[in-house]
């Protein structure tokens, strides 16, 4: 049986990984895409965690965070194509209206 | 078959309500006409009154509900009250505002309502589940509610940058709980609390607090993680941003004391030391930044990252009397800020907002009134005896002493005297100067009048008189437990 | 869940959340996390949470994704070329993943020593039966609060999306 | 003559009376009139007014003098002035041998020279203030010398220094004559702080064997408390106080310049009284000094020095109050050498007959300068003996005084002080040689002054000679009594009365050559200034020219001026500019200012990481993580 | 009795705020009124101090913020009995003389009102809460009557007054804090009450940085040497009355901290800043009287003047003898006195000729005798001239001063001499001399109203000078009690002094 400490490693990169992606990309959607992936290695740790615990609450929560992800997806795309239709662009790095 | 667990209603009450009134407004709203949106305020206004007065009443009882992971205890029913104010006095600003800005009244008085059953939910919950739930289910109203006068760009802006952090802060949010939870065996802050007084912290439960303070630390604007904060405050509706620089923060911090002071308060020494170093680096920085700014929204920005600084010092300064100082100060803050942007809603004119120092020209002596409330915002956010700023700083400050973080409270006191250099900056511009711009007369609008009246008040009341309000705060965070 | 089918999962995931953030099509990126998605949900079957796989698929992959790919199709993006303005943004960013990696993996390797074995499970497990049967005795008020937290996301997209 | 000091004399009789705070009230209340009435009700009121009151307190004085018991003091001790822990100080006047002797040389002459003002001022506007300092000026110095306490002694010390301010600057518009009073202030000041800190010593030493008072009769009777090294630092220091108040050595520049003021004023204060004050003050303090011979041969030697320094000075002078001024300051240097040698007694009569002959040569002055239309530079006048006799006559009967030519008052005070000189074991045969060289330049600058305004033709233009006219009566009258007083002056037996205080006065005996010299030098004097300036004035002018380098040196008054300007004064001014443009401004604030400029340089250094780029700020969030995680790694 | 006299102007100023901003006169009547009825209360309190009890009187305690052990405690002692009667007494006079301030007089009148309620406030607290909250509360409205009211500068040399004391300030707020904790973790209960902490034994070391704390904080005030800067720029800005309450009694505060608080508080870490104190105190004499001398600015003159008089203070404070605190207490009042009428002087010229430059008068005398013999007299007063107030307490201190330590005392009384250059060359250049200037000949003399200031000030110096004995004997006591706790042994009671020998007549006294 893996250990428990391989589900966490694994998760830990898929987060880093979901991390970098926001920093990196310049297109706002694919920042959404990655803090998507970030919220998917939460519950991957969830569900590892629940298995080794042998508690049926991680699972539980990786529900909830389901229908908070929806929530947010629905919001946060609604955002991206108002700001898309007022700006032309959703690039992070060309939205500095306010700064200093 | 599944049978129900026991729901204990009263504990519910304070969250039932607004969602209810949010309900009510969005349905009344469908059938009315655009001039009579006002009534809809006065609808919200009147839920958060009851709301209020129930809290008030639950004040004395603590029962825990839902096995444990919900309570009803005077630390969530004070910090409930906290929540109506900011919720009333940000709809008593609204009224006006919502004439020289074309935002959907029904939908925005809706998403405030909803915003605050987030913020009770998190003040009242006892479980990590539940308390990011409510700060998930407050963070996504504010998120629109920042980006919804959509015909202004900052608006928008302001809308995509907080929720692109917001996201990625629960991220971080959401993983520390799983740590806790992976480490801990529950989510129930009770057991947490059991299980790290009996075995102490292993190293998943320290990766798991970093995680929690990060998370924390977005919400609540300390230092690192401050950085939206301008931006955000400065983009969205002046109403929105006093809602999120008093509201939002408030609940913030009610999960954080409660679960780092109540829940990891065994392993006080493990994460004092960061908070320690993120209080100095948010006050410091707050205080720095402000100094240089001359739009006055911005700089009462960075003024709430300051003040973030100082409730962190009362987080530091833990259990005796750190929550309680922590508790009052948020009135007070509330309070203080509330009245400071109603004063510059109340300078803006139609439409054109208007927030640079300049406009303040010559206010102290064409608008008497409305410079005096001004002018006792900005002494009691320096912390002029006899108003509650003082009396605030004083109750964390003499925490932290008593606590013996003396340099931390030297350096609290250091940066207060920063402060007062830019919060008299907005005194000296209303009185020293000359200037032209005439705001509407005051009296035109007598909702806006009124809350800066309550917010004024308060601010001198509870400075001149504070020994009933502390003891309340010493009282409900003894509640705690 | 033994080691092989742990490395036969877990080679994959990380291949594809790469493609996912270095992919300069968005549509490529956009499959590659359904595919991600999938992936998890097969995990999720392993680690006994066959109920929870199923949800995985149904909601992530199934109308998640779909959502994205909808906007995208919306904004019809073209490649976003992978330069930035700041290089400098772009090192630190790399750098800081590469610590951050650093840290956890360490962190979580070092946790290992206190390892205790994986509990034996109750019947049922991972079952929509227990799901169900949890969800609505002691996590009733979360299931409440997501309500309203949906109530407001549809509102909130209302607003802001119309025309 | 040993100097036999009482020093176990018990004190005597002490009579309470409660009249004696009128003696210096009666000014008080002619400078009240003057100030509030004088204006409204004219010149002719406050001219009966001003000297009314002063004769008021004489008579009280000759009162006080008359019932005075015998080697006793009356005292009237009016309330409590400061009282706090161990200090304590009563507002309280004592009459005593040498105070009668004092009050009624001040109210005397100074009634005298009250009503010489009257004629004086005759033309001035300004009458009623000039008359207020004046009351003012008496009232202070009968305060000074009536004073039972040395703090009361220094409160009457400084009013006699401020109405001198005042005075000598009286015709403020002249902006010369308004820095001279500074000046004179000033130095007095710098004379007072030396006085101070005697004091504190005086009292902090008595006060360590639990003696705490400042009354003359208490620390006579605890003397002994005081060891001698300790008397001899404080006898130093009031010796400061007395040199500047009676113009010594260090601190005599103020008095030439005070002659800015009107003569009156320099007769009354820079001749009679105010000067004097020093020499009253180390005679009241005789126990005191008698303790440390060192501090006494300190005072004789400044005193000798000072006396043959200003003679020298005055030998060519050609301002008439400039060589009255340096007179004076020589006079005074003769009365310290007497007390430096131990002759309270001698030095005391001198004071007295002195003041009687130089206020008498300063009225004549100013008789000479208001009938010379205000001309004050002696090469300007002479051949004035037959146009104003009385001056002229009074004026001689002055000089010889001066000169000490037997018979004359000048005579046995100035005598008796060199024989003291010679015989005293305080003295020495070099002071006493130094004193007569001194008496014989006296006689000669005397009777140079005499005979140069006096005698040969008039050289002052033609419309000036037209308008010399001899000073009315209420000038002269004053002159005429000023003169019988030089003479019977002498004749007063002053020694046996002040024996009480400085012990039975026994005539030094000694060699008829030291006793006679001094005379025949000031007739050798007289004579030389006669061959010089009468018989043929060339000789003086190729004088003069012969030894022109020696001659420069004297008329500039050794530059002592410039000197004291460039040691001092610049150098104090320079630095308190550095001080205030180079410290005050960039120092210190320049530290408080540069704070403030570090916040806010630091502010907009922070700013710049607010570039409102959403991934920017993300990652800050990663590395706030970062160093979160990092805190937990170790 | 004691809050009435502290509550009684605010309650004026906040009625002030309701009046029509037309009526000016009646404003300036109104608050004239209140400023006299508070100083005939403070004369009421004159009357009944009893002189021989040394500890406080007029007693008020009513608990207001129960948790910390906050009470609302006043009382009145020797010491601030004075300087409370100082303040009343100034502002009434203070108020005549702003009767030429056209603009915004509700206001103006508002701010001083609420002036005096804090200063009179910080007098009397008894509790370290209340003496902190007054202490603020006196800065705010100093702030504004400096801000509006001042020159050209004003609004710098306004905020520098604020940040300069508020640093101060506020590192004495974490003193206070960390001394009320002391306080519970030696007597278990956290308390601010003064009489209390009095009896506090604080480690030797934990003295020193408390007292370092309290010493800044007051040293800003007073202003000693190094932190004085601020003054001239406050002086030279402010308005006349202001800087007459500036000087005449926000500066004492700083004085009265010191021998109120930080020296019985800290008797340990006192006796060791003595030399460093008195060091600083002699300089700021010799630097103020230097550096006055070559002021080209009337106001900026007096202003260095006030560093010099203070230092007196200071000095005769440290010196730690009864002679010593009760000249520097009497000096307090000295100075409030006497530079308060020099500031209405310059405040006179300057209505008319709006210049404060020396070198635009000259020649004032024939033009103002009246002024010009009024401005003599303060000008006496202020550099000591026996007979006069200033000299008693010069006197006194240079006494104490020279025993505490020699070298002190000669220094000092080398600022006396100091003190006479500048300020006989300042009244040469502005009083005698020519009247050179066209515009000097147009200047009119004092009016009635003017003279009526002046009159009670001049009364004042001469009797202060003459009879100090009823100033003295009542501050006695408590100047013995304060020096009993600051040497920390049993009051040690002064030998009586020797008593003159047996005279035949009684000297009837």
């Amino acid at each position: 049986m893996a250990p428990i400490s391989y589900h966490l490693i694994l998760s830990g990169i898929l987060f880093t990984i979901g991390v970098m992606g926001v920093l990196l990309r310049r297109n706002t959607i694919i920042i959404f895409m990655a803090i998507e992936l970030m919220l998917n290695a939460v519950n991957l740790s969830f569900v590892a965690l629940a298995r080794h615990l042998g508690s049926m609450d991680g699972q539980l929560i990786v529900l909830f965070v389901m229908a908070v992800a929806a929530a947010e997806a629905a919001v946060g795309l609604a955002i991206i194509l108002m700001v898309f239709r007022n700006k032309e662009t959703i690039n992070a790095d060309e939205l500095k209206l306010m700064r200093w | 078959m599944i049978k129900l667990p026991p729901v204990n209603w009263l504990s519910l009450l304070p969250a039932i309500i607004p969602a209810f009134t949010g309900i009510l407004v969005l349905c009344w709203d469908l059938g009315m006409k655009n001039e009579e949106r006002h009534r809809l305020a006065w609808l919200g206004i009147l839920g958060l009154a009851i709301t209020a007065v129930v809290s008030f009443c639950l004040l004395g009882r603590n029962e825990p509900a839902f096995n444990g992971s919900y309570t009803l205890d005077s630390y969530a029913m004070f910090f409930n009250l906290i929540f109506c104010l900011a919720g009333i006095l940000t709809f008593l600003m609204s009224i006006q505002y919502l004439h020289t800005s074309d935002i959907h009244a029904g939908e925005y008085y809706a998403l405030i309502l909803f915003a605050i059953v987030g913020m009770v939910v998190m003040a009242a919950a006892t479980d990590l589940v539940n308390i990011f739930l409510g700060l998930e289910t407050m963070s996504i109203a504010v998120y629109v509610l920042a980006g919804i006068w959509r015909q202004r760009l900052q608006s928008n802006e302001a809308a995509l940058k907080y929720f692109l952090l917001g996201a990625f802060a629960s991220g971080f949010l959401l993983y520390g709980i799983a740590l806790l939870y992976g480490a801990t065996g529950s989510i129930q802050l009770g057991k947490i609390a059991m299980h790290v007084n009996e075995h102490g912290a292993s190293t998943i439960l320290l990766i798991g607090v970093a995680m929690l303070i990060v998370g924390f630390g977005f919400k609540v604007a300390a230092a690192p993680f401050h950085v939206w904060t301008p931006d955000v405050y400065e983009g969205a509706p002046t109403t929105i941003t006093a809602f999120m620089a008093v509201g939002v923060k408030a609940a913030a911090f009610a999960a954080f004391a409660r679960v780092f002071l109540h829940t990891l308060g065994g392993i006080h020494g493990q994460w004092e030391g960061i908070l320690w170093v993120l209080a100095v680096l948010t006050m410091t920085v707050g205080n720095i930044t402000a100094l240089v700014q001359n739009n006055v929204k911005r700089m009462l920005a960075y003024s709430s990252i300051a003040h973030a600084g100082y409730l962190l010092v009362a987080m530091v300064a833990g259990k005796e009397l750190g929550g309680a100082a922590l508790m009052y100060y948020l009135v007070a803050y509330g309070l203080m800020n509330l009245g400071a942007f109603g004063v510059i809603i109340a300078v803006g004119r139609r439409g054109e907002p208007n927030e640079e120092f300049a406009d303040f020209a010559g206010l102290g002596f064409r608008y008497p009134l409305l410079a005096l409330a001004m002018t006792v915002f900005m002494l009691s956010l320096t912390g002029i005896p006899p108003l509650v700023g003082f009396v605030g700083k004083f109750y964390i400050f003499s925490a932290a002493v008593k606590a013996g973080y003396l340099w931390l409270a030297v350096i609290g006191v250091l940066n207060s005297v920063i402060s007062a250099y830019y919060y008299i900056r907005v005194i000296v511009s209303m009185y020293m100067h000359e200037g032209d711009k005439v705001p509407e007369k005051l009296s035109a609008r007598p909702a806006l009048a009124v809350a800066i009246l309550i917010a004024a008040v308060g601010t001198i009341w509870l400075g001149v008189f504070p020994s009933a309000s502390m003891a309340l705060s010493r009282l409900s965070f003894l509640a705690l437990g | 869940m033994d080691l092989l089918t742990f490395f036969m999962l877990a080679v994959p995931l990380v291949l594809f959340a790469a493609v996912v953030i270095l992919h300069p099509s968005p549509v490529y990126s956009a499959m590659s996390l359904v595919v991600v998605m999938s992936f998890l949900a097969l995990y999720f079957f392993f680690l006994d949470a066959h109920m929870l796989g199923w949800f995985q698929i149904i909601v992530y992959a199934g109308s998640i994704m779909v959502l994205f790919l909808f906007v995208i199709m919306l904004l019809n993006l073209q490649n976003d070329p992978q330069e930035h303005q700041q290089p400098s943004l772009r090192t630190a960013s790399r750098i800081g993943g590469a610590v951050l990696i650093a840290e956890l993996v360490f962190l979580f390797s070092r946790s290992s020593s206190s390892e205790k074995a994986a509990a034996e499970l109750p019947e049922g497990f991972g079952t929509v039966v227990a799901l169900s049967e949890k969800l609505f005795t002691d996590f009733l008020i979360p299931f409440e609060i997501t309500s309203i937290l949906l109530l407001i996301a549809a509102v909130g997209a209302v607003v802001l999306a119309k025309r | 003559m040993e100097h036999a000091h009482a020093t176990a004399q018990a004190l005597s009789l002490s009579l309470s009376v409660s009249y004696l705070r009128y003696i210096p009230l009666f000014p008080l209340l002619g400078v009240l009139f003057n100030i509030f009435l004088g204006h409204r009700l004219g010149r002719k009121a406050v001219n009966i007014v001003s000297p009314g009151m002063v004769f008021l307190s004489f008579l009280v004085s000759l009162h006080a003098f008359w019932n005075l018991p015998e080697g006793g003091r009356l005292v009237d001790t009016m309330w409590l002035w400061i009282s706090s822990g161990t200090l304590h100080v009563d507002f309280a006047l004592q009459v005593d041998q040498l105070s009668a002797m004092m009050i009624l040389v001040v109210t005397g002459v100074g009634f005298l020279i009250h009503v010489y003002s009257t004629g004086y001022m005759a033309h001035d506007h300004d009458v009623a203030r000039y008359f207020a300092y004046l009351n003012l000026f008496t009232a202070s110095m009968l305060l000074l010398v009536l004073g039972e306490n040395l703090l009361l002694l220094f409160v009457g010390w400084e009013g006699v220094g401020l109405c001198s301010y005042l005075l000598i600057g009286f015709w403020y518009t002249d902006d010369e004559k308004a820095s001279a009073g500074k000046k004179a202030f000033i130095v007095n000041r710098v004379g007072d702080a030396g006085f101070l800190l005697g004091l504190f010593l005086l009292f902090w030493t008595l006060g360590e064997s639990n003696v705490w008072t400042l009354s003359f009769s208490t620390i006579q009777q605890h003397i002994a408390a005081v060891p001698a090294e300790v008397a001899t630092v404080i006898c130093l220091l009031l010796f400061v106080g007395a040199a500047g108040k009676s113009a010594q050595i260090p601190l005599y520049v103020w008095l030439p310049d005070a002659m800015a003021g009107p003569t009156p004023v320099s007769a009354l204060i820079h001749a009679a009284t105010m000067v004097t004050a020093g020499i009253y003050m180390i005679a009241r303090l005789n126990f005191l000094y008698a303790l440390s011979p060192t501090a006494l041969s300190v005072v004789a030697t400044v005193g000798a020095a000072t006396a043959f320094f200003a003679a020298t000075i005055g030998l060519v002078q050609t301002d008439i109050k400039k060589v009255l001024a340096y007179s004076t300051v020589s006079q005074l240097g003769y009365m310290f050498l007497a007390l430096g040698v131990g002759a309270y007694t001698a030095g005391v009569f001198h004071l007295m007959t002195h003041a009687f002959f130089k206020a008498l040569l300063f009225l004549g002055a100013g008789s000479v300068i208001h009938g010379m239309s205000d001309e004050q530079d002696i090469t300007k006048m002479g051949g004035l003996k037959s146009k104003m006799p009385v001056t002229f006559w009074t004026f001689f009967i002055a000089c010889l005084a001066i000169a000490g030519v037997p018979g004359l008052s000048g005579f046995f005070s100035k005598d008796l002080i060199l024989e003291e000189a010679y015989a005293s074991p305080l003295g020495s045969p070099m002071l006493w040689l130094v004193g007569t060289i001194g008496a014989g330049m006296t006689a000669f600058y005397m009777f140079r002054l005499l005979f140069v305004t006096f005698f040969g033709e008039n050289r002052a233009s033609h419309e000036v000679q037209h308008h010399i006219h001899e000073s009315p009566a209420s000038m002269t009258v004053p002159l005429a009594i000023l003169a019988v007083l030089s003479i019977v002056g002498g004749y007063f037996p002053l020694l046996h009365f002040l024996s009480p205080l400085f012990g039975e006065h026994h005539e030094p005996h000694v060699a008829p050559l030291i006793k006679y010299l001094p005379t025949v030098v000031g007739l050798g004097g007289i004579a030389l200034a006669y061959v010089m300036y009468v018989l043929n004035p060339a000789i003086a002018d190729n004088m003069a020219r012969g030894l022109s380098a020696f001659h420069k040196l004297l008329f500039n008054k050794y530059y002592i001026d410039e000197i004291y300007d460039a040691v001092i004064v610049r150098p104090i001014v320079g630095m308190s500019n550095w001080l205030w443009k180079v410290w005050d401004a960039i120092v210190i604030d320049g530290t408080v200012n540069g704070a403030a400029h570090t916040m806010e340089a630091n502010g907009s250094l922070l700013r710049l990481w607010q570039n409102g780029n959403v991934q920017n700020y993300a990652l800050s969030f990663l590395i706030g993580a970062m160093a979160i995680l990092g805190y937990y790694l170790w | 009795m004691v809050s009435a006299v502290i509550f009684l102007p605010l309650l004026a100023a906040v009625l002030l705020l309701f009046m029509a901003k037309e009526e000016e006169e009646l404003a300036r009547r109104f608050a004239l009124g209140v400023a006299l009825v508070t100083f005939v209360i403070s004369l009421g309190l004159l009357v009944n101090f009893d002189s021989s009890k040394a500890d406080f009187q007029f007693v008020e305690r009513v608990p207001w913020i129960a948790d910390f052990g906050i009470h609302y405690y006043v009382g009145v002692d020797g010491i601030s009995l004075f300087l409370v009667l100082l303040t009343t007494f100034l502002v009434p006079i203070v108020l005549l003389a702003s009767w030429d301030v056209h603009s915004r007089v509700k206001e103006y009148l508002f701010f001083f009102l609420m002036l005096e309620t804090g200063m009179l406030g910080a007098l009397v607290a008894l509790d370290l809460f209340l003496f902190y909250v007054f202490w603020e509360v006196m800065l705010i409205p100093m702030y504004f009557l400096i801000g509006v009211w001042g020159g050209a500068r004003r609004i710098y040399a306004a905020i520098k007054f604020l940040l300069y004391t508020m640093v101060g300030s506020l590192l004495m707020l974490v003193a206070i804090l960390y001394l009320a904790y002391l306080h519970n973790a030696q007597y278990g209960a956290v308390t601010f009450d003064l009489l209390q902490l009095y009896n506090l034994k604080i480690p030797e070391q934990t003295q020193l940085w408390l007292f370092a704390a309290f010493a800044l904080s007051f040293a800003i005030k007073v202003p000693l040497f190094p932190f004085h800067t601020w003054l001239p720029d406050a002086h030279v800005e402010a308005p006349t009355g202001g800087s007459v309450i500036l000087a005449g009694v926000l500066l004492k505060m700083g004085t009265y901290g010191f021998l109120r608080f930080a020296l019985p508080l800290f008797p340990d870490a006192a006796h060791a800043a003595v030399p460093t104190i008195m060091a600083l105190s002699v300089i700021g004499i010799i630097y103020g009287a230097l550096v006055a001398m070559v002021q080209p600015d009337l106001k900026k003159l007096v202003a260095y003047s006030s560093v010099s008089h203070l230092g007196f203070v200071m000095l005769g404070m440290f010196a730690f003898n009864m002679q010593g605190i009760a000249g520097s207490v009497y000096q307090m009042l000295n100075h409030g006195i006497s530079t308060g009428a020099l500031f209405l002087l310059v405040g006179v010229v300057y209505e008319r000729r709006h210049t404060r430059l020396i070198s635009d008068y000259g020649g004032l005398w024939k033009q103002m005798p009246v002024y010009a013999s009024v401005f003599l007299v303060t000008m006496l007063s202020s550099i000591g001239l026996p007979g006069l107030n200033g000299f008693v307490g010069e006197f006194l201190i240079m006494l104490g001063a020279f025993k505490a330590n020699v070298w002190a005392g000669a220094f000092a009384v080398s600022g006396v001499v100091l003190g006479a250059v500048y300020m006989l060359w300042m009244y040469q250049r502005v009083i005698f001399g020519e009247l050179k200037h066209e515009e000097n000949k147009k200047l009119t003399d004092l009016s009635p109203r003017e003279i009526a200031i002046f009159t009670p000030l001049l009364a004042l110096m001469l009797l202060m000078g003459l009879y100090p004995q009823p100033f003295l004997t009542r501050m006695e006591k408590s100047i013995e009690a304060t020096l009993a706790r600051v040497e920390r042994k049993t009051a040690v009671v002064q030998v009586e002094p020797v008593e003159p020998p047996p005279v035949q007549v009684v000297a009837e006294r």
